[in-house]
């Protein structure tokens, strides 16, 4: 098994596939801690990464492996870390100084049900808000929910490529679900995959800050002279720490638009029998499954239904839904959790949508979403 | 052919994960069809009733867990309590018959099939075989899976040293005459 | 101050000379906390009566030979915590 | 009588002059030991164009944006594990942790002694002021017993940590303890530490003025500098449990512990790495080479020297 990219088809789970999807954007370096569900993506980074010349770490918690993922890529590995519920907690505070430095990274989180211990076992899509705005501040972020092992090897390329170009970490928003359930993977070769890098300063003159038309700066190497510095605290071009309004105004407005003006770029998602239909349902993960089957059944029942798959959850695509909410009349969110993609949709919309939540522990059944869509129609 | 769901079940230990990964990756890898492999995950699998769930279909498989099996294959008593209720009306049953002790085939069921698994496994040199034993009947008796994806599966997921007992564990499974 | 007039005296028989040293100060680095005029083995700063640019006092020379010259020691340079004080060997 | 006015220090290759003064109050020892760290760079030749300060929050954890070389200030706690990601990243290059006794042994206290046991190659300088400074002076883990700070405005109840025993039990290869007052021999230890392959630790006990020494009979920086120049003993490869300190007493400073080299965490990781990793095409395989040449020089030769053992 040694080679890089793991060309064919294979039958993987969404855990693997997405650890293999890693290294085949170019990962070389991961740092993390062990946790149900996401474990599996450590294991297998552990096997694959001393192959591809890359480096494991098992760090001795989740706030080191967030702290080494920034060191590292800083030091110009793409580095990735896979977590669960309460370690995407303690990743919090690093999460935000990779925002606040523009630290390229990737952090995969195998959603549990929680909160707290919950079911380390079973599934939950209860941390979307928290990928949001778990650390503290005003910033953007960008998270992909795949559904399947194909999508966790395909996002996790593409949460590499968005981390590298928009310079910013990103979250892959797994479930339990699908980190578990094995499905055929094929893999390109490599040369077919389009892997995007970071934009390295060459001019030792210019500000390590100073952004470029596309407002993303470019990051200087280190240890080549160009005498950096990193600070999460509110700085200037040059990076240094500028305690005022004014600067904090002018930094992090550039970090929020940087993402905000490539918004339509990194949006993403599947429109499934929406054209002509009257109920839409918005889902992602494991529960967009469950609502596809849902939407089959009602539409064997004479329901015009039709489901909106959120490919990526943020940034969030209001102006689609804007527009679905001129053809359709009616929308469902399935969701694990008690309603947190749900408030996004009904600010879209400006209208209720019916809820079917679980608060965790197994995914929909396609019949309860089933009854959503027919409460929806009623 | 329209969507399959197969769902095994047993106690941790016997092998029920493994065999439904093997059918399942036959399937997806070897039959070319659309196939998803699910599993039963917490403490209950340690030591507890266990399951293995597979479903395929023509197109991609949608919702990935079993939800009225059409073939459900169990190989202990308390996983027949467990998951026999949810069989489909009219679906297959194979059963572990020294393990499970019914009287004949249930009401309701279609196919009955019963095979005394671990006993076999047992004299061919080792129980723990006892599983794929089950996959070489489940691929005899259900057609489900092609019988050289089926054993290519089982040889490729097994380890080197115990190929040759794996192997003649599907034969001998895909073979067995009910009485 | 015994033992420094017996090496004071022995240094006078023999041919040995003492370093001396200049003292230097960037003078508005200086925040007047004191440490190079207290430690100064040969007792040659103390704090001035002057202001610098952010307010502190910074320390001046008192050349008193021959006891109380700089013998470029660099301690001064090396307790500084603001990076202001220096010292180099004086040039006869 | 006027010292001569300048306007260049001699350590100013070293400093973001831009930036001075610094933040640190007048009589605080950071920028003594800062001082200290980079005379030691330059004495043993230590280019700071491949040497990395990363700090932790608090008045010590400034210091990497005062050093003229890529600097990181990170989290509350995180510089060591944000070090050993850098490191072995890129670990040819030197890598320093420049931060407080709150930051490294509080909230970072985890870190440390795991990147001890790793033997991770980095060298942690710790100020130990007894005091969280920047915040106004509360309660740190290695205030003294009795020591009134401002969330322990009755005294401490509480044991202070022997920092250098700690890390010294944890798996380092070098620890020591001075005082900001011991500048010369602090200076020699730090480059013993630089030098030094594997986990490398020097603990500076260090006047606060401002935040300790006001609430604790010690106003004057001054003070609190005579205050170890009385009780400091020097003494070297002690028992690490002999490092406590306790009010009042004598406590010893010296070098605690400078171990035999073993390969380091790092050798390790790529040691692991080499002998797996399949070379995809030459030309990666010659950047692989380039980039890690020195540290795979230094493995070689500690690798070799074992074997003569």
């Amino acid at each position: 098994m040694k080679v890089e990219v793991l060309e064919g088809h294979h039958f993987l789970s969404g855990d693997v596939a997405v650890a293999e999807g890693a290294i085949a954007a170019g990962c070389r370096f991961f740092a993390g801690y062990p946790i149900t569900p996401s474990s599996e993506v450590a294991e297998r980074m552990s096997r694959r990464l001393p192959e591809v010349g890359g480096i494991f770490i098992q760090m001795e918690d989740e706030l080191a492996s967030m702290a080494a993922l920034l060191g590292a890529s800083w030091g110009g590995k793409k580095s990735m870390t896979a977590t669960s519920g309460p370690g995407f907690s303690l990743m919090m505070e690093n999460y935000g100084l990779g925002m606040m430095t523009e630290t390229p990274c990737v952090i995969v989180n195998v959603q549990r049900a929680g909160p707290s211990t919950g079911l380390p076992t079973l599934v939950g899509q209860g941390d979307v808000m928290q990928a949001r705005w778990g650390s503290h501040g005003p910033y953007e972020t960008i998270a992909l929910s795949p559904e399947s092992p194909q999508e966790c090897f395909d996002m996790a390329v593409r949460a590499f490529n968005f981390s590298e170009k928009y310079r910013i970490p990103v979250v892959v928003l797994m479930d339990e679900s699908v980190g578990h359930l094995f499905e055929r993977v094929s893999i390109p070769p490599k040369s077919e995959i389009e892997v995007i890098d970071r934009k390295i300063s060459t001019d030792k003159k210019r500000h390590i800050y100073e952004p470029d038309d596309d407002l993303i700066p470019p990051m200087p190497p280190v240890g080549e002279g160009f005498g950096i510095h990193v600070t999460g605290l509110t700085h200037d071009e040059r990076g240094y720490p500028v305690i005022t309004a004014e600067a904090q105004e002018k930094l992090v407005r550039r970090l929020v638009d940087k993402i905000r003006v490539h918004a339509d770029e990194i949006i993403d998602y599947e429109e499934f029998m929406t054209e002509d239909a009257d109920v839409i349902v918005i889902a992602y993960g494991i529960s967009a499954r469950s609502a596809r089957r849902a939407v089959i059944m009602a539409r064997e029942k004479g329901i015009k239904a039709g489901m909106l798959r959120l490919k990526v959850i943020w940034p969030f695509p209001s102006k689609k839904l804007r527009e679905l909410v001129e053809k359709a009349s009616h929308f469902v969110v399935a969701e694990i959790n008690n309603g947190q993609i749900l408030v996004e949709v009904e600010r879209a919309i400006r209208k209720e949508a019916v809820f079917v939540g679980k608060m965790g522990g197994e995914p929909h059944r396609p019949d309860e979403v089933l009854k959503g869509i027919e409460e929806a129609v009623k | 052919m329209a969507r399959i769901e197969l769902q095994i079940g047993g106690f941790g230990g016997q092998g029920v994960i493994l065999a439904g990964l093997v059918i399942a990756r036959a399937l997806s890898l070897y039959d070319k069809r659309e196939a998803v492999f699910t599993q039963s995950y917490g403490p209950e699998a340690r030591g507890g009733a266990s399951s293995s769930g597979v479903v395929v279909d023509d197109s991609k498989v949608d919702y990935p867990y079993p939800t009225k099996p059409d073939i459900m294959v169990i190989m202990s008593q308390e996983a027949f309590t467990t998951y026999f209720p949810k069989l489909k009306k009219g679906g297959t049953l194979i059963i572990e018959r020294d393990l499970v002790k019914i009287d004949g085939k249930p009401e309701g069921v279609g196919e009955f099939h019963s095979i005394p698994a671990t006993k076999i496994a047992e004299e061919l040199g080792n129980r723990i075989v006892a599983n794929i034993v089950m996959v070489g009947f489940i691929t005899k008796v259900t057609g489900i899976v092609t019988k050289e994806s089926a054993k290519k599966a089982v040889l490729e997921m097994v380890p080197k040293k115990v190929k040759a007992l794996n192997e003649k564990a599907f034969e001998t499974g895909y073979g067995y005459e009910e009485e | 101050m015994a033992t420094e007039s017996r090496i004071e005296k022995l240094l006078k028989e023999s041919d040995a000379t003492i370093p001396r040293g200049t003292v230097y100060l960037v003078e508005d680095r200086c925040k007047g906390c004191g440490l190079c005029v207290e430690f100064c083995p040969k007792g040659v700063l103390v704090i001035s009566d002057r202001f610098n640019k952010k307010g502190y006092h910074p320390p001046e020379l008192v050349e008193e030979p021959p006891l109380k010259v700089c013998i470029n020691c660099g301690f001064c340079e090396r307790i500084c915590p603001e990076f202001a004080i220096f010292v180099k060997k004086k040039e006869e | 009588m006027s010292v001569v006015q300048a306007n260049m220090h001699p350590l100013d290759n070293y400093l973001r002059t831009e930036r001075l003064p610094h933040v640190w109050c007048s009589g605080c020892g950071i920028g003594t030991v800062l001082g200290a760290y980079l005379r030691a760079m330059k004495n043993i030749g230590m280019d700071p164009e491949k040497t990395i300060m990363v700090s932790g929050i608090g008045c010590t954890g400034r210091a990497a944006g005062y050093v003229k070389m890529d600097s990181f200030h990170t989290t509350h706690g995180r510089p060591i594990p944000f070090a050993v990601g850098i490191k072995a990243a890129r670990p040819d290059l030197n890598v320093t942790v420049f931060s407080g006794d709150g930051d490294l042994f509080a909230i970072g206290g985890n870190h440390i002694i795991h990147a001890a046991r790793r033997n991770a190659d980095i060298t942690v300088i710790t100020i130990n002021n007894f005091i969280y400074g920047m915040t106004g002076g509360q309660l740190a883990p290695t205030t003294p017993e009795t020591g009134i700070t401002t969330t322990s405005p009755y005294g401490n109840v509480e044991s202070p940590f022997n920092l250098a025993g700690l890390v010294a039990v944890s798996g380092a290869s070098y620890v020591a303890r001075w005082t900001s007052l011991h500048v010369r021999r602090l200076e020699k230890s730090i480059e013993k530490a630089l030098k030094k392959r594997g986990f490398s630790f020097v603990e500076v006990l260090s006047p606060c003025p401002t935040a300790y020494g006001r609430r604790n009979r010690m106003r004057d920086p001054v003070d609190m500098l005579k205050y170890f120049q009385e009780h400091a003993v020097v003494k070297h490869h002690i028992n690490p449990l002999e490092g406590v300190i306790e009010p009042d007493k004598d406590f010893i400073v010296g070098e605690f512990l400078d171990a035999e080299e073993e390969p380091t965490f790092e050798d390790k990781l790529w040691e692991m790495t080499k002998k797996e990793f399949l070379y995809t095409s030459q030309a990666e395989r010659t950047a692989w080479i380039l980039e890690h040449r020195r540290h795979l020089e230094t493995l070689s030769k500690i690798i070799s020297g074992r074997g003569e053992r």
